[in-house]
């Protein structure tokens, strides 16, 4: 089939006159020149001097004689980032990925030990008393058009980002923040101030620098569904935008002008992300040769991948945890006992095994073991269906009709909505859950939404009209949860399970202040303890990420951080054919 | 008259081993196969599962009283069949339209099948599964291969698939009957009013028919299951919707036909009201496009059923169409979403089968499309 | 003399019947045309005259067979058994039929002119300009008045004496030697049906061509043909020159038809119907099979199948007219 | 026939504003609050101020922008009319390809029933195209795609085909780099569709063949295929060309199962997503859509009828 997988070079050389010549050594034809083009007025003048910005780079800057140069790389995900690759407006994880390490840049970027390191910021001065610091920006990053990137950029992507008309979904980042906390000294000077607080230097490695020129005089408010993020993204990071086919496909091209220091123009000539919604398929694609990354495989599908000549398996710890979250404004699910009993209900271990097999792990709250904070001491609700029904007994649910469901002296039916979005996991623990739930009489109608919209539906601080959803969630390096459970997080995007709990308050007001770390564990202990007892969510566990990957693809790597963190790194092997 | 003569030699001894099989073998494939499969299956669980059968027999619980329904049903198919073929049919005996598609071999064997699934639907769960139905059974390891244990192997959530293909027959087959029936009985009544009366009601439900006929039903059933909540109920009925119009316009044709007949205008004439002359004597004329059409309309609705669970938007209960899904790619878990693909093909190619017969038997050259 | 350009010898055409077997709808049919005659065969339906027909170049439907021991000669050479190769260049080139029904002979969907340059093309290689003008030259030789219109019309459009008329001139398209018509006017009106015949007639004078007509009606026979064959369940039961055989009808059937041919002369007097029917070929009498409807049938009749009488050519099988020792001359 | 023509138009004009109302209150009857909202707010703007418009204002506002081919728009996909324009070619390739094969199939498979009927060929071919006429669309695709990509791909083997509906940029850069990734979607299609064609094909063959011009055809000499085919299945087919326009709807739904089994973006898919994303706008948009076409290509059909069969203009014009 026609893919542009490149056949790999078999020696060096110049590689146009090898091909002019027609011989069978390296073809690796260098792409026609970049051509966005959209309909959109925005969009016009913008993909002009895109177009013609990359032209003239590319002329300046030709693709260097080594061997690893060239080729296009398909990655298949599962979802398309229906957002666009506008990082003011994004919340998905692969987009978000795409955005900070490929099409856009970061004031800082995480090294391999999660400290983090000089992107965009070639330095920085923490001020002592915790209450500021000052980025000295690089002056030699440009925007897609041609632009050079200021701290004018940095100042309207984080006062944006701070404007809840935006609506940012991490805004929580931002809750030490002074009001005007971000000022440009000069032109490559940034400086924030805030409230002295733990852990201050995470946001800078998560979000990502948008142009002012382009989106200065985009109101906040239109920011989501503007055509920037879909027709005409324009980054500064090491690839640009090429194409976009919704629903589908986005294709990025490499930036012949991407600074030598920040690692330069990219190996691949091409990036393409697919959007393939079924694992089996990606899996499948990737043995076929349609594909030649494979995000997200469900274990089964890893399996099968694992056990392919040609492809090989990247199972790496990830960030994401699954969990059932309920819904505590529901007159039922406000009861602390009966959100323990429905955890109780569950056999998690069973289901871990039954879905993740190996590449997972129990967890009780969302701290993950690998975190400093995580308390290995823990212990979370046991897998007890007859304790589950004796606690909704008491808790006053009980078959009054006979019908297999409890109802409360009212007559109300323990019933809920269960959200969750199109995945198989998420789907067949849907249909686990109505087994063991319906066991202990409790019942829920299903609605499965895609991943867009399940964020929409329980983003939306005015209208939870949900009763309880399965979700995934990444939580950065930085654990932060007062945006899920702090009382005054009801009114906030990731208040879903917003409890009202002076204790749990207090201990979320406090956590995030205490900037030494010995200080702050045993408090970190007492917090898992009280989100334990509160339920919350009912945890189920972290998934290990599994990735196919084509064996022939070299320099990949993928961790924590994420599984985009190199792709300017990644190359064809030049040695395998 | 070489079918008496087979009847008779060696019959009775065969009937009492295996009822049915002297009619099979007479070419009465319908009529033994309907005799034989009762017996089958009543022998076959008297020797699976005798453990089960005699301590619930009697007893007045689910298993109790489909036991007794399976061996009730095996009795009767035994004594049928010795009657049968003791007594020799009267040569030539006039056969009325029902006895010959009951005769035809190939609407035979689609009879079979339907009656073969009925009884899986119904007596399967409680006779055939260990545990109350509804309970997904959970086992040790997913996606097992059929085997002794789980005849149809398990699925990714370790739930045995013959289980969830039980209640899958149930809740499509049910559906796809419901709004079948439902769709006949409108289609018929309107095609029949219409056709009947003509002037300005023929002329109002027909554009209703064009219309509805252009229509891509599907794609707005799938917009209407997308915006609706649907029960079992409202489900059959909006599929039963959009079943009508095809089945009305052939009962209209029918209709329009029969009403032109010299006996329609006979009984006008000796006073008999007008409803009466098209209950009781226009319509039993059309019974078999109405039978073929009513056939083919189920066999639609199960299609559409298992299309709309296929989609994910059916009930939230297992349907064929959800196992079909939840087979995805066939291979190499072909057991999860197999039988329950064969099994639909398989209903309605019965259906066709019979409405096949039907049609040949009532007449030949009506061409029915549904 | 030259041979007759078609000899039937003997023909039987066998029809399966409802409870499984065969019965000889045509049983031993004796017939032949000579080069240019025209020959007409009369009786009334069900008597085998189509079958008869259809049998000729193996038009027979499925099912229905040639019963062995038949032979049709057409200009000497068997076509029983003869490969469908060989019938195929029978059919149109040296024997064409024309139907009864000109409505349903024209397929609906084809203009008449090219169902027409068909033929021209598959039996005289004929194509484009060349097989244009000569259909438009047959169409005006079967007095089609406005060839050109027509040959660009559907069939529907034509009106029956015209479609009967373009049937014609499609049968004519192979340049046969024989044409067989089977009640090509029954359909018609009785203006138009006058006109066709004088137009077969002609046609048969200007080009030699022999013609087979078959008719139930003895009247149309007697205007048009030299000789006919009175056909009775399946068995030809007298024939002879049309004159001889209507002023002097030997056969009791014969004179029963002409009894029953409504007179558009001399006295008016009602059609003298026929009693009775002819039976199906399953359940065919013995001995004369027409004795059951016969108002003479002597006890003989019941028995023996009847010998033939009269004096060549003028002949029918009849035991009315059967002396013992003479006979056949 | 040019009245017969205008007489068609209208009828189909009809239709359309018909399915137009249709989904229209499918939408505004549908439960839940926003949605009536989202039917008003098609233009983009959000509706926040004013009195709730009431039915007739609604629909008169929703038709006219349909009348400016104007789909609304989404929060989700902006344009709707231009998201799924965006997607129609892959609809339209693998719907008029299957059309083509089904035809293909269809004829080809009836016409042979119909010359050997009552052979064990025959039966043997009528009973496969009852399983396949039986079958749905998805389950077929299934079928394929397991014998096809899975079952080469468990034993090892390269898949025949891709596994997914669409080539990626720059991948298919002739038409036929486009071909395989059409086959099994088209071939899905064809099958179910040509079942029911050749059903009807048998059957009207039969009839035809029975008729006398056929006859008639044979006693001109003309060869068996010439019979079967100029003269009896030319007439056969008219009938199946109206036919067309019953299967076209048939077509249509089919391509949306297709579009989910083999993951091709097409419209049906669009349709899907829009469901999991609860994206009013696009999903009606595509019911629209579909319904149009389905209403366009019974025009197209009722109109070659037209052409094709002399005898309906001349029954109009008399």
């Amino acid at each position: 089939m026609a893919h542009l997988r490149p056949i790999r070079a078999l020696g060096t050389g110049a590689l146009i006159v090898v091909a002019a010549c027609g011989g069978d050594a390296p073809d690796r034809p260098e792409l026609p020149p970049l051509a966005v083009s959209s309909d959109v007025p925005f969009c016009q003048s913008v993909a002009q001097a895109v177009n013609a910005y990359h032209a003239e780079q590319s002329a300046a800057h030709p693709r260097p004689a080594d061997p690893r140069y060239g080729g296009t790389v398909v990655v298949a995900g599962g979802g398309d980032f229906r957002g666009g690759l506008n990082a003011l407006t994004t919340g998905d994880q692969t987009d978000q990925e795409t955005e900070l390490h490929l099409l856009h840049v970061t004031l800082t970027r995480f090294a391999a030990d999660r400290t983090p390191e000089p992107y965009l910021a070639e330095s920085w001065t923490l001020e002592d008393d915790g209450s500021g610091i000052t980025f000295r920006l690089r002056d030699d990053v440009m925007w897609h058009d041609g632009q050079p990137v200021t701290a004018e950029d940095v100042v309207f992507t984080y006062r944006r980002a701070m404007d809840p008309a935006t609506g940012f979904l991490n805004v929580g980042w931002f809750q030490f923040y002074d009001a005007d906390a971000v000022e440009a000294l000069d032109d490559h000077t940034v400086r924030f101030a805030f409230t002295p607080h733990a852990e201050v230097m995470d946001p800078f490695s998560n979000m990502a620098i948008m142009p002012q020129h382009l989106l200065g005089d985009v109101p906040p408010a239109e920011m989501g569904g503007h055509p920037f993020g879909t027709d005409c993204p324009v980054g500064a990071g090491p690839y640009v935008f090429e194409a976009y086919r919704p629903g589908d496909q986005w294709v990025l091209r490499a930036n012949p002008a991407f600074p030598e220091d920040l690692g330069g123009r990219p190996f691949l000539d091409r990036y393409v992300y697919r959007v393939i919604p079924s694992s089996s398929t990606r899996a499948g694609e990737l043995a076929a040769g349609g594909v030649d990354v494979a995000l997200g495989l469900e274990p089964v599908d890893a399996e099968a991948v694992a056990a392919r000549d040609g492809v090989r398996l990247a199972a790496f710890d990830s960030r994401s945890f699954s969990f059932i979250g309920w819904n505590p404004r529901l007159p039922g699910l406000s009861d602390v006992r009966v959100r323990r009993a429905l955890t109780m209900a569950l056999d998690r271990e069973a289901l871990l095994e039954t879905l993740r097999g190996e590449y997972g792990t129990r967890v009780e709250t969302g701290v993950p073991d690998f975190h400093w904070a995580y308390d290995p001491d823990l212990q979370g609700p046991p897998h007890d269906p007859e304790g589950a029904r004796a606690m909704l007994d008491e808790a006053g649910w009980t078959d009054r009709d006979g019908d297999g469901v409890r109802e409360n002296q009212a007559g109300d039916e323990l019933r809920f909505d269960l959200v969750t979005n199109s995945n198989t996991e998420r789907e067949t623990i849907a249909r686990i859950m109505a087994d063991e739930l319906g066991d202990v009489g409790v019942a829920f109608d299903l609605q499965v939404v895609d991943n867009q919209t399940l964020g929409a539906r329980l983003g939306n601080p005015t209208n939870r009209d949900f009763g309880s959803f399965i979700l995934g969630f990444a939580p950065d390096f930085n654990i932060n949860e007062r945006d899920f459970f702090h009382s005054s997080s009801d009114a906030t995007g990731y208040g879903w399970s917003a409890l009202n709990d002076p204790e749990l308050d207090r201990l979320l007001d406090t956590l995030p202040r205490i900037r030494d770390r010995d200080q702050a564990r045993p408090l970190w202990a007492e917090y898992q303890q009280r989100i334990v007892e509160l339920q919350p969510y009912t945890y189920l566990f972290f998934s290990q990420r599994l990735n196919g990957l084509n064996a022939d693809l070299a320099g990949v790597e993928m961790d924590l951080r994420g599984e985009l963190i190199n792709v300017p790194a990644w190359y064809w092997n030049p040695e395998t054919n | 008259m070489q079918s008496v003569a087979r009847h008779q030699r060696g019959g009775v001894g065969l009937s009492v081993f295996l009822p049915g099989a002297p009619q099979i073998l007479a070419g009465r494939v319908a009529e033994g196969l309907l005799a034989l499969m009762p017996w089958l299956s009543a022998i076959l669980l008297l020797v699976l599962r005798a453990d089960l059968v005699s301590s619930q027999l009697g007893e007045g619980s689910t298993v109790g009283r489909a036991s007794m329904a399976l061996l009730a049903a095996a009795g009767l198919a035994w004594a049928w069949s010795l009657r049968d073929v003791s007594t020799p049919p009267e040569a030539g005996a006039g056969q009325g339209a029902w006895v010959r598609i009951v005769r035809d071999p190939w609407a035979g064997i689609g009879l079979a099948i339907l009656l073969f699934f009925a009884g899986l639907s119904l007596l399967g769960p409680p006779l055939l599964l260990p545990e109350d139905p509804g309970r997904t059974q959970t086992t040790e390891e997913g996606f097992l291969p059929p085997s002794m244990d789980h005849p149809m192997g398990t699925d990714n959530a370790k739930s045995d698939v013959f289980e969830r293909f039980l209640d899958g027959a149930r809740v499509t087959l049910g559906i796809g009957l419901l709004a079948g029936l439902g769709g006949a009985l409108i289609g018929v009544t309107l095609g029949a009013w219409a056709g009947f009366t003509g002037g300005w009601v023929d002329r109002v439900v027909m554009r209703c028919v064009d219309f509805f006929i252009a229509l891509p039903k599907l794609v707005l059933l799938i917009a209407l299951a997308a915006l609706y909540d649907l029960g079992p109920v409202t489900l059959a009925l909006f599929i039963a919707f959009v079943q009508w119009p095809a089945l009305a316009r052939i009962v209209r044709a029918e209709a329009v036909a029969l009403a032109q007949r010299e006996f329609v205008h006979a009984l006008r004439a000796f006073g008999v009201s007008e409803r009466r002359i098209l209950f009781r004597h226009v319509l039993p004329n059309a019974q078999g496009v109405i039978l073929v059409g009513t056939a083919l309309a189920v066999a639609n609705a199960l299609l559409i059923e298992a299309g709309l669970s296929f989609l994910g938007l059916g009930l939230d209960s297992a349907s064929w169409g959800r196992l079909i899904k939840d087979g995805g790619a066939l291979f190499p878990h072909w057991w999860v979403g197999g039988f329950a693909g064969m099994s639909l093909v398989l209903v309605v190619v019965a259906l066709n089968l019979v409405a096949d017969a039907v049609r040949d038997v009532f007449d030949p050259r009506a061409d029915v499309t549904v | 003399m030259r041979s007759p350009l078609l000899e039937i010898r003997n023909l039987g055409v066998e029809v399966p019947v409802p409870g499984g077997g065969a019965a000889a709808a045509v049983d031993g049919v004796d017939l032949s045309v000579a080069h240019g005659e025209r020959v007409g065969l009369v009786g009334e339906s069900g008597a085998g005259k189509s079958l008869t027909t259809l049998a000729l170049p193996n038009l027979l439907p499925p099912g229905v067979r040639i019963r062995p021991g038949s032979s049709v000669r057409l200009d000497g050479r068997e076509l029983v058994g003869a490969p469908t190769r060989d019938l195929r260049a029978v059919r149109g080139k040296r024997v064409a039929l024309v139907f009864q029904d000109p409505t349903h002979a024209l397929n609906p969907a084809l203009t008449v002119g090219s169902q027409i340059r068909e033929v021209l093309l598959v039996h005289r290689g004929l194509r484009g300009g060349e097989a244009r003008a000569e259909t438009l030259r047959l169409l005006s030789e079967v007095g089609l008045p406005d060839p050109a219109r027509t040959a660009a019309d559907p069939p529907h459009r034509l009106s029956g004496g015209m479609r009967q008329r373009a049937c014609i001139a499609l049968a004519l398209a192979g340049e046969p030697d024989l044409l067989v018509a089977d009640e090509p006017t029954t359909a018609l009106d009785v203006t138009v049906q006058a006109r066709i015949l004088d137009l077969l007639v002609h046609l048969s004078e200007a080009r030699g061509l022999a013609l087979l007509l078959v008719s139930h009606d003895l009247a149309v026979v007697s205007r048009t043909c030299h000789r006919v064959a009175v056909m009775y369940a399946g068995r030809v039961v007298e024939k002879g020159p049309v004159k001889a055989v209507l002023e002097r009808p030997l056969h009791p059937y014969t004179r029963a038809l002409l009894a029953a041919r409504p007179r558009l002369t001399g006295p008016r007097t009602l059609p003298a119907p026929i009693a009775g029917s002819i039976p199906a070929p399953s359940a065919w009498p013995t001995g004369c099979r027409f004795h059951p409807r016969c108002p003479d049938a002597l006890d003989r009749c019941r028995r023996e199948a009847p010998p033939w009488v009269g004096l060549s050519p003028h002949r029918a099988t009849c035991w009315l007219h059967w002396e013992p020792g003479g006979g056949a001359s | 026939m040019l009245s017969y023509a205008i007489r068609r138009l209208a009828v189909a004009v009809v239709l359309a504003f018909g399915v137009a109302t249709v989904c229209f209150a499918l939408v505004w009857f549908a439960p839940g609050d926003e949605r009536s909202d989202l039917l008003l707010s098609g233009r983009g703007a959000v509706v926040d101020t004013g009195p709730e418009p009431g039915l007739v204002e609604a629909y008169g506002d929703w038709v006219g922008s349909l009348l400016r081919g104007d789909l609304g728009t989404s929060e989700r996909s902006g344009n709707v009319a231009r998201w799924l324009l965006a997607r129609l070619p892959h609809t339209l390739a693998l719907s008029v390809s299957g059309l083509v094969l089904a035809v293909v199939f269809g004829v080809g498979v009836g016409v042979l029933q119909a010359a050997r009927a009552g052979t064990v060929l025959d039966r043997l071919l009528t009973l496969g195209t009852v399983v396949a006429y039986s079958a749905p669309a998805f389950w077929v695709g299934i079928l394929l795609g397991g014998a096809f990509i899975h079952k080469p791909m468990e034993l090892g083997m390269e898949p025949l085909f891709p596994l997914t509906g669409v080539a990626p940029p720059g991948g298919a850069t002739s038409l036929l780099d486009y071909i395989p990734y059409l086959v099994l979607p088209a071939l899905t299609l064809g099958i179910v569709l040509g079942a029911g064609i050749a059903r009807y094909t048998r059957a009207a063959m039969l009839e035809a063949l029975a008729q006398d011009y056929v006859r008639s055809a044979r006693a001109r000499g003309l060869s068996e295929m010439r019979v079967l085919f100029r003269h009896g299945l030319r007439t056969a087919l008219l009938p199946l060309i109206s036919l067309l326009g019953v299967y076209l709807p048939v077509l249509l739904t089919g391509a949306v199962f297709v579009e989910t089994v083999f993951s091709r973006t097409g419209i049906g898919l669009a349709m899907m997503e829009a469901i999991l994303g609860q994206d009013l706008q696009v999903l009606m948009g595509g019911a629209l859509m579909f319904g149009f076409a389905a209403v366009v290509g019974n025009l197209i059909a009722d109109l070659l009828y037209g052409w094709a069969d002399p005898r309906i203009g001349d029954a109009v014009r008399g």
